[in-house]
């Protein structure tokens, strides 16, 4: 099989399904003649013309809301937000609209639409270009919200997000678009190629939603995480060296409890680790539910590892990211408790 | 340079508030048939004008004039003008039902009917309609079910959308008219995705968008004038301009010294400023718009000028914010009595007629009222059943909806729903 | 002191900084003449003149976009949000920039506006008219939640947030505008006449943000609500007859978290009651936080009794709305728990 | 009716993409001085053809002429001309750092300068400037000090914004320079609102707000207009239309077959279109704007017509998705070259001056950038104190953030930040 980086897997997505559907369309900022500024979508226009793939006004709010147009007449859209800072404008259609039109037509019209956005800090974006807003978008109920955490996933994830008759919030962790990332920026950056799940298969295939993948079997704590906390929380739990057992929830909502009940029941312990401001993100609903669903069986608090309740710095950004030592902290103290 | 003198802010006032007489001394109403009609290929930049004049076709003896004279022969008149009034009709027995308590709330289009029963019948069956909450005349003119309608109204057992909507938010995909939403605006841009959808796949739908002149201030409305210009859409972009957003007049939306219209100009988009309560000129501008559109000319705005002649709503009191006799003063006169007018002039129509016609579709309304009673109301709370709310937020159920519907149907058996 | 509504309270509150302070200025749609669609601003034009109340376009993005820069110019605007339901197309503003002036201008410029909005169900207003979108705010730092449950606190807290220096949200329980309400819709609506707290006095006051209120104090379980469900909760204490103590957030963010610890420690239980749809709503926050600093003294699982995972529907309203009986239910589980 | 053909979908290109010859066939260019200068109390209806003209008062031969043609004395044109020479300067050398590291991002107004040169200089101290991130000519116009940008480009200690903002996002209010945002077209309606709260304390004050061609389309630019016209607000509304938008040319944007300046047109805004780099036709248009806004008639917008000569940023190559010759072929030449012209041709400058105005310049902003370097740079990490992103959140710090500083601190001593 081919090593892809998860850009690359992105890129090999739209190319499968605009291939075999003719109802996929790809439009965004910069994505069309330029292939957009993360090349996620380099040479699709040329390979299947402008009426398939092409650049859209600067106006994020236009681009949802055309999408869902374009998605209530049967096509299956695939716009582009060229940084998940800047969806907030296409909020109001994307909350009003998109997750709603199924529900308010009694399933006459719907929105089977992805919005693809980069996410997450580690390049020196600062406030504006590091965001992880997954945590609005679980709040909405009718929306599906994705993080793959590498180009195997990324490549089945996009492809079941895009065959899937309801709107999806697609993340891609920019961080790990040219490799996977564990905090560790003063070391050398590793490639795909030199990981197993940057070996993506060329052709179709689906990763289900609404279920997570186990990367690290362990037995002494659970550590829930997405995107680039995967391989955070794994460089962490080798630094530590607490057998954690680390779930990469890959469909943020809706949630693949079961895979994490087994695992917490089994445990006792659960860390929940996210780059995305603290309060009321989606940390405190993975905690509040494991606390439901699991109380009897916890032993120690579920502590929650995630970017300060501040904007993302530019300088300090090292500071902010919740990096592996501050993980391996909470691995020992949860395991101290 | 002259010197710093202070500054002033300036709020606009309408020209004439409770207590006041009515004044449209601000809308000037050139004559019947004195607007010329381009070529649907003409290049935008060459009918700017368009967006400033206003195009009326009917004159003041009921006689069709002029360039934008359709010539629409008596039948397809007789059959606006019976939906025209059937709107009105229904509107009125709906109110009723609202004050009876059989529902929480309803929105009359009084005065406004032949803009969306015109539109309606001009348009071709495959072409969408995305409405707002005043385009009922759409469904009516179409010989929508008026029974499915007043379901939805209702909230009844029969209501296609499960009582989940409030009264008046239809959706009919088979009437070519799009779910209505209670967010103001969002409808425009998605006419406009809609129409580019049918234009990616080279298939023959254009679209309609609806929107208010309030609601012209709203995100949406530019997004649709941007990306229908760029993509050169095959869509119908409509506002109208009912002179009042609930309590605000429209130059609290930009109105004063311009027209809505002529928002369409500086996108390089055509532009029509249309009497809306003319039947003729409904016909005669949607006809332009439609050809424009089908014939790859790309998109076209309409701003119809037309009055609210009832309340707002059933929650709105407009005796609070303007004169009481508007209505009556308004220049451009009653949709209805002009086309019955018009009808009558040319020997097509009379007064007999005409009271018969009322008489029959008064009787058809109250027959489908009390249909639709039949299969319950809010009042007697014979709704959809409780567990159809966790239905249609997703295509297929996921686990935790699964969970809460279980936890609900609990609570029911425990007696712990509804209080 | 004389009696009032909570929208007499609101409206109070906005005379009273009307004319101390000339920087004040009320906006929004139908504001102005008309005197606001839930009548908190009747009378204030006529008062203030049009260059202190006013109507505006019908632009929630263009709104609080202008507060923005009238409260970066020095006044302290207090917009209008017709209903919290249509706040979406203003986020961009209020979370891109309202949230972040202060921080990114490195304190140089700030934006002291306060956003008023009508919040909640109970008055058949389906899905768009019904919303309570507090958890998204509670995640945006930079922004202030509140959330007043009767006319005291309205006027007192009001004046708090139009005097703090940071942006507010200022979340009003429209079903609470005329008298308080428990839940039994079927039972004879309750003036604020009646009630201890529907006494206002005329002049100037605040109550302090930040600072939650216990309005039943008891010993078994504590409950965390704010808005209507203060009453609801009330009401299924005295329905189930567990003694609960019932916390009013007051301020939902930031959080009064002392006096929650306090309570929980004390009654080892916690049940969260908010109307907003359950996942990622601001009581997973709640239910994170109480976990994290009171596990060691919970016996029994924190639950949220939340709307459904739904839209807010029109005929079922109050299948939707968490009412008493289902609040008694989860206080008299986590007593048998 | 016509019968049913197939639609077609149409997506905007530009003139020329790499490889092709430029292109600016689409750009008339009317004669210096043809455009005619209305009183400033004009309406704004009787204006409109100025939206679609082009104000320019330089000529080939760099003579200022016709009725544009602003009387100017030379100091302040050469005060004009030292700010656009050091504002270039300034840019290559920050590129030069961000080369070697020394930050991580930049980005440079190349061609563009006057524009922001000349409003900073016509407009009043006091008149409060909301910027894109291409209006450093302001800062730089005013005297800022360019040790004071520069740590802040480096993210360095001395960085009035603690390093939390991105490379260029200025903030200086003593320079009436409102924070820079890095979320486009925000800033365009605040513009208005400063403006609106001007008026409402009846101050003297007014507004000047910047956007770029392509961030006209987003919701903001719409409620700026609307909000300027309908409160009539003092500000001045600027759109840089520079032709590009990172990779999109400006038909994207909707500029195919109309004008960014027209866009005004349909909300009663009277708008002027202008030379971009001329830098006397960029005095008098302002001059024109401010001088309605301090006389309460109310907002301008100006499209400058310019064009962006290098990278959209140091992120961005755009050899990919343009022609390497359109900065050589632009019609309207080089903002600094037209000036330098000019004043040499009425005998106030010289080429010797020149280079040595350049040679001061260097030195002055190596100097800058020596001081700047010596309060360090992202490259050797002497940044704001980790502590502090904890501040100016909120006024006053919160708990959960005090909490949240005291976790932070503890990591800190246990080697458990940055890593
Ligand atoms: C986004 C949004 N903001 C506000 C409202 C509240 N609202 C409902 S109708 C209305 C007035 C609309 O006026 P207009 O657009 O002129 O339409 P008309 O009612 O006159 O037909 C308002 C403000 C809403 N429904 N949605
Ligand atoms: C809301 C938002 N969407 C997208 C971006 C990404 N972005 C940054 S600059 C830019 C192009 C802007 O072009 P234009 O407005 O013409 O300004 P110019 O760069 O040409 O000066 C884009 C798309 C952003 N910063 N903010
Ligand atoms: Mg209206
Ligand atoms: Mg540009």
């Amino acid at each position: 099989m081919p090593a892809m980086t998860l850009s690359g897997a992105v890129r090999s997505a739209l190319d499968v399904m605009l291939e075999r559907d003719d109802s996929v369309v790809v439009f965004g900022e910069d994505v069309g003649y330029f292939g957009g500024v993360f090349r996620c979508t380099d040479g699709l226009q040329k390979k299947y013309g402008a009426e398939r793939v092409f650049d859209a006004p600067i106006a994020e709010g236009g681009i949802i809301g055309a999408a869902i147009g374009m998605a209530a007449y049967g096509l299956r859209p695939v716009p582009e937000i060229q940084f998940a800072d800047y969806v907030y404008p296409g909020l109001d259609q994307l909350i009003s609209e998109a997750a709603r039109l199924r529900y308010r037509s009694g399933a006459e019209f719907t929105a089977p639409l992805t919005v693809r956005m980069p996410c997450g800090g580690g390049i020196h974006g600062g406030q504006t270009h590091s965001q992880s807003p997954e945590g609005i978008f679980t709040h909405v109920c009718g929306l599906k919200t994705v993080m793959p955490s590498n180009p195997y996933d990324a490549k089945g994830l996009l492809i079941a997000s895009i065959e899937d008759d309801d709107p999806v919030i697609f993340l891609e962790p920019k961080r790990l678009y040219t490799g996977p990332f564990d905090g560790h920026h003063d070391r050398p950056a590793v490639p795909w190629s030199n990981h197993p799940l940057g070996e993506v298969p060329e052709g179709h295939y689906q990763i289900p939603l609404a279920s997570a993948a186990v990367r690290r079997a362990g037995e002494e704590v659970t550590v829930l995480a997405y995107g680039t906390m995967v391989y955070v929380a794994e460089a962490a739990a080798n630094e530590s060296g607490v057998d954690a057992e680390i779930i990469d929830l890959r469909t943020i909502w809706p949630l693949d409890l079961d895979t994490i009940e087994q695992s917490v029941r089994k445990t006792g312990r659960c860390v929940i680790v996210h780059e995305a401001t603290r309060t009321s993100g989606f940390g405190a609903e993975l905690s509040a539910s494991v606390q439901e669903s699991c109380f009897y069986h916890l032993e120690a608090p579920i502590e929650r590892v995630t970017g300060w309740d501040t904007p993302y710095p530019h300088a300090q950004e090292w500071d902010y990211f919740p990096g592996p030592s501050r993980v391996a902290a909470a691995l020992k103290r949860v395991m101290a408790a | 340079m002259s010197e710093a003198r202070p500054l002033r802010f300036l709020v606009p006032e309408p020209s004439a508030r409770p207590g006041d007489k009515a004044d449209f001394s601000y809308l000037p109403v050139p004559e019947a048939g004195s607007v010329r009609r381009p070529e649907v290929d003409v290049e935008p930049t060459d009918i700017r004008d368009l967006a400033y004049s206003l195009i009326r076709v009917l004159d003041d003896d009921g006689k069709a004039v002029g360039a934008w004279n359709p010539d629409v022969n008596a039948d397809d008149l007789r059959r606006g003008l019976r939906a025209m009034v059937k709107t009105r009709i229904y509107d009125d027995r709906m109110l009723t039902a609202q004050r009876q308590g059989k529902t929480s709330f309803y929105m009359r289009c009084t005065g406004e009917e032949a803009i969306a029963v015109g539109q309606a019948l001009e348009l071709r069956v495959g072409d969408m309609c995305f409405p707002t909450y005043r385009q009922q005349g759409w469904l009516i003119a179409r010989e929508w079910s008026l029974v499915d309608m007043m379901c939805q109204v209702y909230s009844n057992e029969k209501d296609r959308l499960h009582g989940r909507q409030m009264p008046i938010m239809y959706s009919s995909k088979e009437a070519d008219f799009f779910s209505i939403s209670g967010n103001l605006g969002t409808q425009f841009i998605q006419a406009v995705g809609w129409a580019m959808a049918s234009a990616i796949r080279g298939d023959t739908a254009i679209a309609s968008g609806f929107i208010g002149e309030g609601a012209t201030a709203e995100a949406d409305f530019h997004h649709a004038l941007t990306f229908a210009h760029t993509y050169q859409a095959p869509v119908i972009l409509n506002i109208v301009n009912n002179q009042w957003a609930i309590s605000s007049f429209q130059g609290i939306a930009g109105g004063a010294g311009t027209t809505f219209a002529a928002r369409a100009v500086g996108y390089a988009i055509p532009a029509l400023r249309v009497d809306g309560n003319d039947y003729l000129a409904v016909l005669a501008a949607t006809r332009w718009a439609s050809e424009r559109a089908r014939g790859n000319f790309g998109p076209t705005i309409i701003e119809w000028v037309t009055y609210r002649a009832s309340a707002h709503s059933t929650s709105d009191d407009p005796s609070r914010y303007r004169p009481s006799d508007e209505w009556e003063s308004w220049p451009l006169g009653d949709p209805i009595e002009r086309l019955k007018k018009h009808l009558i002039a040319i020997g097509e129509w009379s007064e007999e007629q005409h009271a018969e016609l009322q008489a029959d579709l008064d009787r058809e309304v109250r027959a489908a009222a009390r249909e639709a009673e039949g299969y319950g109301t809010l009042l007697d709370g014979r709704v959809a059943d409780f567990k159809s709310i966790f239905e249609d937020v997703f295509k297929e159920m996921p686990q935790h909806l699964v969970r809460q519907r279980a936890q609900a149907e609990e609570a029911e058996e425990a007696g712990q729903c509804r209080q």
